[in-house]
């Protein structure tokens, strides 16, 4: 047995014996998966952010580059109180770009499309039941007024569609988690304890 | 407010700039144009839609009612709070795993401020796990302030809002662990949610908590119902904490946010009537709904 | 306690020892059983038989470690597609624990498999930080984002990147992914600068996507496993997917039988409350 | 009194700049917006780094007090300073130790925590999916069918379950989806609007 992939094993069955009850050993694995996920990617980001994003095309001549480094350097000013403000503009810019880019992504990608795509012919079944699928369910989620006389209605039938994809939901994760279990089990007895080839 | 007459000044003139772009375009219709003519369907749907939720933002600003339908899950809420005070235990609230520009980490916290005055009013104990350093930030702030409000600014404790882990497995992994330990009364999951969601509310229910959740995270959702008592589906959390926090701008987002439903779905109705009975202009009516 | 009760009322631990020994059990007795390929799973491998060989494509790794069980069989069946009709790969990922690595991984085993170079069939970019701004900056140039691959070579000196510059330029995106940046390539990539869009993606994400996959906002759809399982069919190579989906059988099995338990236990007992 | 203002306005102009470049084909336009982009992404990478340079100091006072469980907060401290130390050393490339930390410890870890929901989905299932109303039937009835009709034993116990399970997915939670989905992005588009003028300052904290 590799001693290597003993270590990960043995890490592997503390966090399953969370299943049984709170123990120790789990404790231990808890505290070390919680500050090893402190690192989280941070040499990766200095390498392919800071190195070659911005460093190298820096001293290569696109001195422009500049503005976001020290909007980047402002963004530690959060560590000092006084200067904390600063790292708000570097926050700012970020988060408002993004929601630049947020507010056509969601009307232009998803709602345009989305609903001319509901435009259907109502005379088959599937037809009917999508375009009263979408509009029910939109209108479970219409809290302007108490979910009474038709809109109560329209807003339960509402709900019937989205328990149904709920379910549909539960039914497809089920595979999905079973198939990480089956990923792990594999590992447990093929790779470390070799009971099966 | 001249700030915001500034800003939506601006705004105007921007938009004005881009609709005298589309008459610019025809002429040279260089491949290259200022203005995607592809795109007016976009821009008119975005005026209308921005236009709506400033208008209801502003509006409840000036202090008309805005009125929100009750939700279940909201009384739950302060039930809860009363549970843990009664029992002397803990009442945990995560914001969900999101980053602080998600829409749901605001509502979250716009709740937390709500329940974090509840705690403080009744010296109940209170523990918020945070996954992300900038919301960590963020909910400090309103858990701090919320006990300077209640009138009880040296109980705030600047533990009760935690940093456990960079990662939302071994957050979750930390959680649990907490959970098992400390035994809280209540549970409150508001905010984006993924995979951790029923992990830390299995975990949850086996410690023996009432738990209250909400995200708008679809998939999520299914196995929120099921280890919870109380689910906020999808946008009733926005509605949630429109509600709860009373500020202006959700209420008016909330309100504006319904009239563009009725809006979509007339069309909708309109455009799926038009085609099923074959009338004429229904391809060109959808046509003005389609992205290139 | 009456047998209704205990019906109703299982410690937990029995559940999850029953589910233990459903998933091991299998790996002793082997089974496997020919998989059935759904239309959305065929019309991702007929969008991709339908390119001219020598295409490039473009095959984000938006993954973690933690899903690779689940996700790992269908991105490499899908690369080995992409290397069987010798199309080109742009690859890259935006998430930043262990994505970069994952998609060097993949790549480099399976192009040595077919003898494909780097830098001349297949690139991995790497990894850049900010989603939203890495896919609309691609848009309008992938080098204005990746000024070069992942472990420091710019792009211009890559071969396969002569040709490449922005969506236009390549024929297909085969979106790989366990979160919600697929809606992302969906909503920008694709209704944005016009790409065509196929998912390869955890059972988990799959319910959501046929809204799109209904507006023809998506091509096709990989679901988990099976997903993976199918396409392995498709292509004729049945491997890690087809043989995981032996086991997901009998722990489907235990899991209904333990809803139905509770549910006869909770009818029975309805019914004795009705009764007295 | 300048600190409030000009978070704001730079807020406000990188998203209006955003909107912009989102309705214009012109090139110049375009080189500009790549090249901004770029800049949102480097930023970016800074925020994340502050993200793990803030968190560095959590913890302490537990050990220093030596509160209970302190032992396992050295633990952590231990395991954080290694990921540390070695991922801005030596970066994270095959044959760092922080590479090896991720490959061992974490990475099995992370699948371990995440499979335990194959557990757990089976307890909360069996607990929570009883046919008490309408909605829950519909809910559990959905789930068994779908579930029996992506494995290979449903396709032998009827033939028709796998097109059923389609039919499901396709036309019902289709339209559901398609509704939860238009909603939920009008409710994106309303909090991106709310930040782009500043009336959502939260991300900024009071002070």
């Amino acid at each position: 047995m590799d001693p290597v992939t003993t270590l990960t094993a043995l890490f592997t069955l503390a966090i399953y014996s969370f299943l049984y009850r709170d123990n120790p050993v789990y404790r231990f694995a808890e505290h070390v998966f919680a500050g090893l996920s402190a690192g989280y990617y941070s040499g990766l980001i200095f390498q392919s952010v800071l190195v070659q994003q911005l460093w190298q095309p820096l001293i290569g001549g696109k001195l422009w580059l500049i503005v976001p480094g020290i909007l980047g350097v402002l963004t530690f000013a959060r560590l000092s109180t006084k200067w904390s403000w600063l790292s708000r503009v570097a926050l700012a810019f970020v988060i408002g770009a993004n929601a630049g880019i947020l507010l056509m992504q969601q009307l232009h990608g998803l709602v345009l499309p989305q609903v001319a795509e509901t435009m259907i012919n109502m005379g088959t079944i599937k037809g009917l039941l999508v375009v009263v699928g979408v509009i029910s369910t939109l209108m479970y989620f219409y809290f302007s007024k108490p979910h009474k006389g038709a809109l109560g209605v329209i807003a339960n039938v509402g709900m019937w569609f989205i328990m149904i994809s709920f379910g549909a939901h539960f039914g497809y994760t089920v595979m999905a988690r079973v198939s990480l279990l089956i990923g792990r089990v594999q590992f447990l007895v093929i790779d470390w304890l070799h009971l099966v080839d | 407010m001249c700030g915001d007459t500034t800003r939506y000044a601006v705004t105007a003139a921007v938009i004005v700039a881009l609709l005298a772009c589309p008459a610019a375009a025809q002429e040279t219709e260089s491949p290259g144009s200022l203005f995607n003519t592809d795109r007016v369907n976009a821009l008119l749907l975005m005026l209308a839609f921005c236009g709506a939720v400033l208008y209801f933002i502003r509006s409840s600003q000036r202090g008309k009612e805005m009125y929100i339908r009750p939700l279940p899950g909201l009384e739950a809420v302060e039930d809860g709070v009363g549970r843990a005070t009664e029992m002397g235990r803990t009442v945990l609230f995560i914001p969900g795993t999101g980053d602080i520009d998600q829409a749901e980490t605001f509502a979250g916290l716009a709740v937390l401020g709500k329940i974090a005055k509840i705690t403080a009013r009744y010296d109940t104990p209170l523990m918020v796990p945070c996954l992300y350093p900038m919301p960590l930030a963020a909910a400090s702030e309103v858990v701090r302030e919320a006990y300077t409000d209640a009138g009880k600014p040296d109980a705030f404790k600047p533990d009760m809002v935690r940093y456990m882990a960079g990662e939302s497995f071994g957050f979750s992994a930390a959680v649990n662990g907490w959970m098992m330990r400390e035994k809280p009364a209540t549970n409150i999951f508001l905010g984006q949610f993924h995979a951790e969601s029923l992990l830390m509310a299995e975990t949850g229910n086996a410690a023996g908590a009432i738990q209250i959740a909400g995200t708008a995270q679809p998939e999520q959702l299914p196995f929120f119902i099921a280890a919870c008592d109380y689910t906020l589906i999808g946008e009733e959390l926005y509605a949630a904490s429109a509600y709860l926090s009373k500020e202006p701008k959700y209420l008016g987002a909330v309100k504006a946010q319904d009239i563009f439903k009725i809006t979509l779905t007339v069309l909708i109705l309109a455009g799926a009537l038009f085609t099923t009975f074959d009338a004429g202009w229904a391809e060109t009516f959808r046509s003005w709904f389609e992205v290139h | 306690m009456s047998w209704t009760a205990h019906l109703t009322s299982f410690d937990r631990r029995w559940i999850y020892l029953l589910i233990a020994l459903s998933v091991i059990l299998p790996m002793f007795f082997p089974v496997s059983f020919p998989e059935r390929v759904t239309e959305q799973t065929r019309s991702v491998y007929d969008a991709m038989e339908a390119l001219p060989e020598g295409s490039t494509i473009m095959i984000p790794f938006e993954i973690w470690p933690s899903t690779l069980p689940e996700t790992e069989p269908l991105a490499r069946a899908a690369v080995r597609h992409a290397f069987m009709r010798n199309f080109k790969i742009v690859s890259l990922s935006n998430i930043g624990a262990g994505g970069p690595s994952i998609t060097e991984r993949v790549l480099r085993e399976e192009g040595d498999a077919f003898g494909k170079i780097y830098g001349v069939d297949y690139v991995n970019l790497g990894f850049k930080a900010n989603y939203l701004a890495v896919l609309t900056g691609m848009g309008t140039s992938i080098r204005s984002i990746y000024p070069t691959d992942h472990s420091g070579t710019p792009l211009d000196s890559l071969p396969i990147m002569q040709t490449v510059d922005r969506y236009d330029d390549v024929q297909f995106v085969f979106a790989i992914s366990d979160n919600a940046t697929i809606e992302y390539w969906i909503s920008i990539v694709g209704a944005r600068f016009g790409a065509k869009i196929g998912a390869g993606v955890t059972a988990v994400m799959a319910p959501k996507l046929f809204a799109y996959l209904d507006a023809g906002q998506l091509v096709g759809i990989l679901g988990g496993m099976k997903g993976g399982a199918e396409y392995e069919k498709l292509i004729n190579r049945p491997e890690w997917a087809t043989r995981g989906m032996g086991a997901q059988s009998l722990v489907h099995l235990v899991i209904i039988a333990f809803i139905v338990l509770g549910n006869i236990g909770f009818i029975a007992s309805r019914r004795n409350k009705a009764a007295e | 009194m300048m600190r409030g203002p000009i978070p704001v306005a730079v807020a406000f102009l990188a998203g209006i700049f955003m909107v912009i470049s989102f309705f214009s084909t012109n090139p110049a336009i375009e080189r500009v917006s790549g090249d901004f982009l770029n800049w949102v992404s480097i930023v970016s990478g800074f925020t994340i780094l502050l993200g793990v340079v803030s968190i560095a100091h959590a913890n302490w006072s537990k050990i220093q007090r030596r509160k209970e469980g302190w032992p396992y907060a050295v633990v952590l401290r231990v395991f954080r300073a290694g990921m540390l130390v070695s991922g801005f050393s030596e970066g994270v490339e095959t044959g760092t130790v922080y590479d090896w930390l991720f490959t061992n410890l974490q990475a099995p870890m992370m699948t371990t925590m995440f499979s335990m929901l194959a557990f757990f989905i089976a307890s909360a299932a069996y607990r929570a999916f009883r046919a008490r109303t309408l909605q829950a039937t519909l809910l559990l009835v959905t789930a068994i069918i779908v579930m029996l009709g992506r494995i290979p034993v449903g396709q032998a116990i009827n033939s028709n379950l796998p097109d059923v399970t389609n039919w499901i997915m396709a036309v019902p939670n289709m339209a559901a989806q398609r509704g939860i989905i238009i909603g939920a992005a009008l409710g994106a588009a309303a909090t991106a609007l709310r930040i782009i003028l500043g009336l959502e300052r939260t991300y900024m904290g009071r002070g």
